[in-house]
């Protein structure tokens, strides 16, 4: 059991490589969100160090929001997701083993394309170390939820634009963790209390995303 | 040469040998790094091309310039 | 326990879109036998075949799995079986070899060989094609060479003779008749006939008191059956 | 023309030219590395980051070339459907992107020690981190087609698009700039350059140019290749049906 | 020019994915004919349809309408012909009303009867009913009405017998029959027996050089400059 | 031929009505992302005041991209764009009746929406007219190079992202002129110079979008 559930990762990781850029695409899209920031609110520099927290994690976002869209549809779409389900493992688990391959291709090479954000937005130095952490905490929560979201709206018209609306209110908590701890740490406060909710957070998304997201997904193999 | 020979003196670039050695360093690294890359690709797309037109049946006169 | 029939379906009913589609479907299979279901264009055959593998809940009736409910072990009976669907479930980045690894790796059984089993349907010599540039049938043929890359003793097929040429359908017929010798189980959905032993034929028919679209059967129905 | 569409001439051109082309590269580079490093006196006022100019300069002046030469390309490939046209500004992007990369990477090491930030919103700045992106979509777009020829038309449309576009984001990132942020320490021209400065830059630059047409031409013959052998295992797919159908 | 046939492919070529499909197709088609493309799978029959409607560009050869080159006046062209595809090119969200008025309207015909080009398919009563709820057959029927929602003297019909039972393949019979009487031109890829009267056979077959290694050196070798 | 085309638009705001909401979504998406900003970046009036133009516009341009994915891939799919490509009316046309509409459906709404947002980010007073006036003269444009993008990447894999890498870069002159006019607004210059270059940038985006448009469609006819 626990070798297919590897495998169903490497499957993954296999398929976004294959399937052109993967990750590469996400990361793209991150750096490009925040740098129309500044071409839009200008660019001062001591603008930019205010606001450059909550940009980055507000792109971050985003480019997981985006990314969800293919998450079940392409399975679906070329009867994959039919085998996947009937392999001799819950679905839950083929769920979060997609979600952990979904991680690794936004999620953490987001996180680790942010401390290039954090030069061009001017970000306090002494604020790097939070950011990061948050954000390595965060943007499991993130694709864990979007899984949900994924879940529901697979196979479903206008799904793109219904899939934001679903998930953008469930991640406004972890936005607003993310950007304090960034904020406490550059005023030189300690930031574990940000930490430890997102740790909360997290432990229950992993406990009940996969379930949830199985549910919903039954629905659309139906 | 404009240093009195001190190898450190060369390296340190005047204090800013960091930032003088990184751009050359990382220049090189990602110019050479692409060259080296593009050769592979064509001597490996070259060898595929012969390889394919061997299983071809028929096969007809002159091969493309595989190098 | 012992005579129970190995898979049985009892008094099916699917519902799909709130329209009963089929009700009071029933069959039995045993060791080294064949189904094959017929019914016209919209009869069920494809709902039914899922509602065996698990993938559409019956709105009515069970399912049998040696004399047990299959809810009871859905694992053992998932592992058990393999469905060849409507859509090939290949990935047209990946190569044919590509594509039957992942799946008997994904089902714990690394030790088939691929390309053998693309030979059994013909295309052994297309086992590093990327599945992008394959034509229908050459697709199909590497979907149902999955057969062959994992043990299972129920093998669930829908249409599978879509796309393939006359020779094709004589390899899948070999392919299923040792199966069948091997003991394993067919179901198979198709319009058309299967190579190979015979079996016994389940036809679907819409429900005598479906009266929900009444205007609509009739007019699906026309005057002639063998239409379909 | 209609000389070069030809891939098997086209080989044959390139390995011909191939030779001079890379030892050009060789020679202007390693002089210029040389000389550059070694001899050019550090200047009065940036001291010995002035070294990171000849690597910048000719970096910045062959990423915008070098899209120049694919957008040139691409009209080409579009309007005679000329088909060594495409795989030369298919190859041309990654080098393209690479030079663009470059500058930004040590125009960023250059600001830091002297305009003490690694980056600032400076018009000519912002529109090269632009440029970087055109590119990447560039490549992106012919990476998500399976057909080649379908790629090719597509991603010379948005090269075209782009080198309309490029002129536009350049100005208006100019004016926005200015409007906000007068010119401060951010002022490029700096002091006029001098002659021991000027030759290691000038050898750099061609350098960089020899190296740029050196590494096309492995790009594009890999380009040829590859078509080559996709024809090829479709031809064999094809007869392979043909086989099945005549059993 | 009186004597030129009214549509006329000439020496067609066509080129998918790097790969030649097939060459040298001719055909010719006068009022009331009606021409039937034949060939195995991935022939190469949609393709010649779609070449035909303008849709792929032909790799070499030229297409004539009443005797000039399609390309001088394609608009005139594309006013005079009707494509039905393989897809239905329905809107699932509107009905079929709605979706044949549309498709009038757009080509400027806003007097034809909708709920009329359904009952020659004898689906009248489904007028006002959402595409999405219908079958498969019932959506080509819709796709097949659009024939008669606007005056075009060339019809372009790929496999239109898919899903339509055999009733509906009768009245199609009738709707073709009664276009060719009237002057109209029919051009129709099926596998099946077209019902109506009789017309010519276009049978599609691979390149006849079946060498295709020798075309695609010929073509790396450029010893055809217009393959570029 | 003039019919024609008004009747292509009207069809695609029928279609856009039916299917599921139409401008609604874009709206929502419009004032999800601008109230993100509030909370990621802190309440503060003087900070939302500097950046609120240029939130706004940035919102805008990142719901017109979401919004761009449908605008050909609906119609390739179901094969309509088979049909529109074949009526008697060149294509270049057709997209631009298209493009009008998929403008009526969000540009023109977000346009509208704009001045809610305003107040949500405490944006001066005296930028309102300037806002909207470069609001609609700037939408326009995002809906025809966006048109571009959409039929570049229709029927591509991960088309959605890869048009978002491929448009967002040619949005950036539009987000400059329109966050600049509201700010020499509310600083009491005039800013009919930016209103100048918006319209000359809408013009030749009129003449090229359609014709690069309709050339990247037939690639996917084809
Ligand atoms: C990431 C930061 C930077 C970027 C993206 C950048 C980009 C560019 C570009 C695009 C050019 C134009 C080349 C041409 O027009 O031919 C250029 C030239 C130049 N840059 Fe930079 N630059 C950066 C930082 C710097 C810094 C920090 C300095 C020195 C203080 C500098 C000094 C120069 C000089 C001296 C030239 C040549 C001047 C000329 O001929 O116009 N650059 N750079
Ligand atoms: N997702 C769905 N929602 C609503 N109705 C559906 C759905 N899928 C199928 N149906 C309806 O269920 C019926 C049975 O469909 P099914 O695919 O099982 O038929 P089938 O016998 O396999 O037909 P075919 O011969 O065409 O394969 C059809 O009438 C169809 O209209
Ligand atoms: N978009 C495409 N890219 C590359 N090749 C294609 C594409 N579409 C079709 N082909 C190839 O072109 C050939 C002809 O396809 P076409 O659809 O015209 O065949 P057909 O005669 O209509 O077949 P069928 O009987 O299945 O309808 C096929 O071999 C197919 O593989
Ligand atoms: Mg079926
Ligand atoms: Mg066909």
């Amino acid at each position: 059991m626990s070798r297919t559930f590897l495998m169903l990762i490497r499957r993954d990781l296999l398929l976004a490589r294959r399937q052109g850029g993967g990750s590469l695409l996400s990361i793209t899209f991150f750096v490009l969100v925040v740098s129309l920031f500044p071409l839009g609110v200008g660019p001062a520099p001591e603008t930019l160090e205010r606001i450059a927290a909550g940009t980055i994690w507000v792109a971050a976002l985003l480019s997981v929001l985006l990314s969800l869209d293919r998450m079940f549809q392409a399975d679906l779409e070329d009867g994959s997701l039919d085998q996947l389900a009937l392999l001799p493992l819950p679905l839950s688990l083929v769920v979060l083993a997609k979600t952990i391959a979904h991680w690794l291709t936004t999620g953490l090479p987001l996180t680790l394309a942010a401390p290039l954000l954090g030069l061009l937005m001017q970000l306090s130095p002494d604020a790097y170390g939070a950011l990061i952490a948050a954000m390595l905490l965060g943007t499991p929560i993130l694709s864990l939820i979007g899984a949900i979201g994924a879940a529901l709206t697979v196979g479903v018209r206008r799904g793109g634009v219904l899939l934001t609306l679903i998930v953008t209110p469930l991640y406004i908590p972890v936005l607003i963790f993310g950007v304090s701890a960034a904020e406490a740490a550059a005023q030189g406060f300690s930031y574990s209390a940000h930490m430890l909710f997102l740790s909360a957070i997290l432990s229950g998304a992993i406990v009940i995303a996969p379930i949830a997201a199985a549910w919903a997904l039954k629905l659309a193999l139906d | 040469m404009s240093w009195g020979g001190s190898m450190s003196e060369f390296l340190s670039m005047g204090g800013y040998g960091f930032f003088v050695w990184t751009s050359w360093g990382v220049g090189a690294v990602l110019m050479i790094g692409l060259l080296i890359q593009s050769i592979a690709a064509a001597r490996s797309a070259a060898r595929e091309v012969q390889a394919i037109e061997q299983l071809s049946p028929r096969r007809r006169r002159r091969k493309a310039d595989a190098e | 326990m012992a005579e129970a029939p190995l898979l049985q379906g009892r008094d099916l009913a699917a519902l799909r879109g709130e329209r009963l589609i089929f009700a009071g479907v029933g069959f039995e299979l045993d060791n080294g036998g064949l189904l094959k279901l017929t019914g016209r264009n919209g009869a069920g055959k494809s709902t039914l075949i899922r509602m065996i593998a698990g993938l559409v809940a019956p709105f009515a009736g069970s399912l049998h799995w040696k004399g047990a409910e299959v809810g009871r072990d859905r694992e053992a009976f998932l592992a058990d079986l393999i469905y060849a669907g409507h859509q090939d479930g290949l990935k047209t980045a990946l190569t044919a070899t590509e594509n039957l690894e992942l799946f008997a790796r994904l089902r714990g059984a690394s030790d088939r060989d691929a390309v053998a089993a693309l030979g059994s349907f013909g295309i052994a010599e297309l086992a590093d094609l990327p599945v992008r540039y394959m034509s229908a049938g050459q697709r199909r043929r590497v979907s149902l060479a999955r057969l062959l890359m994992s043990p299972a003793s129920l093998w669930l097929l829908d249409e599978p003779l879509t796309a393939l040429d006359t020779g094709a359908i004589a390899q899948l017929g070999v392919v299923v008749d040792a199966h069948r010798d091997a003991g394993g189980m067919v179901i198979a959905a198709t319009h058309a006939d299967l190579p190979g032993q015979p079996g016994s034929v389940l036809e679907i028919v819409p429900p005598v008191d479906a009266d929900l679209d009444t205007d609509l059967d009739d007019e699906m129905d026309g005057d002639r059956e063998d239409a379909w | 023309m209609h000389r070069f569409a030809n891939p098997t001439r086209f080989l044959r051109l390139a390995a011909a030219v191939l030779p001079f082309s890379a030892a050009v590269a060789a020679l202007c580079l390693g002089a210029g590395l040389v000389w550059g490093l070694f001899f050019a006196p550090p200047d009065y006022q940036q001291g010995d980051t002035v070294r990171i100019m000849f690597i910048h300069v000719p970096a910045a002046m062959m990423s915008m070339g070098v899209y120049a030469g694919m957008a040139i390309a691409s009209a080409i490939a579009l309007i005679w459907r000329h088909a060594v046209a495409d795989l030369i500004a298919k190859a041309s992007a990654p080098i393209g992107a690479t030079f663009c990369f470059i500058c930004l990477l040590t125009g960023s090491l250059w600001g830091k020690p002297m305009w003490g930030t690694w980056w600032v919103w400076d018009a000519r700045l912002t529109s090269m981190l632009i440029m970087l992106f055109i590119y990447l979509g560039y490549m992106a777009l012919w990476q998500a087609f399976d057909d080649q020829t379908k790629a090719a038309r597509a991603a010379a449309i948005l090269a075209l698009v782009g080198a309309i576009n490029l002129p536009i984001i350049k100005f208006s990132v100019e004016w926005w700039n200015t409007l906000h942020q007068p010119a401060s320490l951010i002022t490029m021209s700096g002091p006029k350059i001098h002659a021991s400065l000027l030759w290691p830059l000038l050898l750099m630059i061609v350098g960089f140019g020899a190296y740029y047409l050196t590494v096309l031409i492995y790009r594009v013959r890999a380009e040829i290749h590859m078509r080559r052998t996709r024809m090829l295992r479709l031809a064999q797919a094809d007869r392979h049906a043909a086989m099945q159908a005549a059993e």
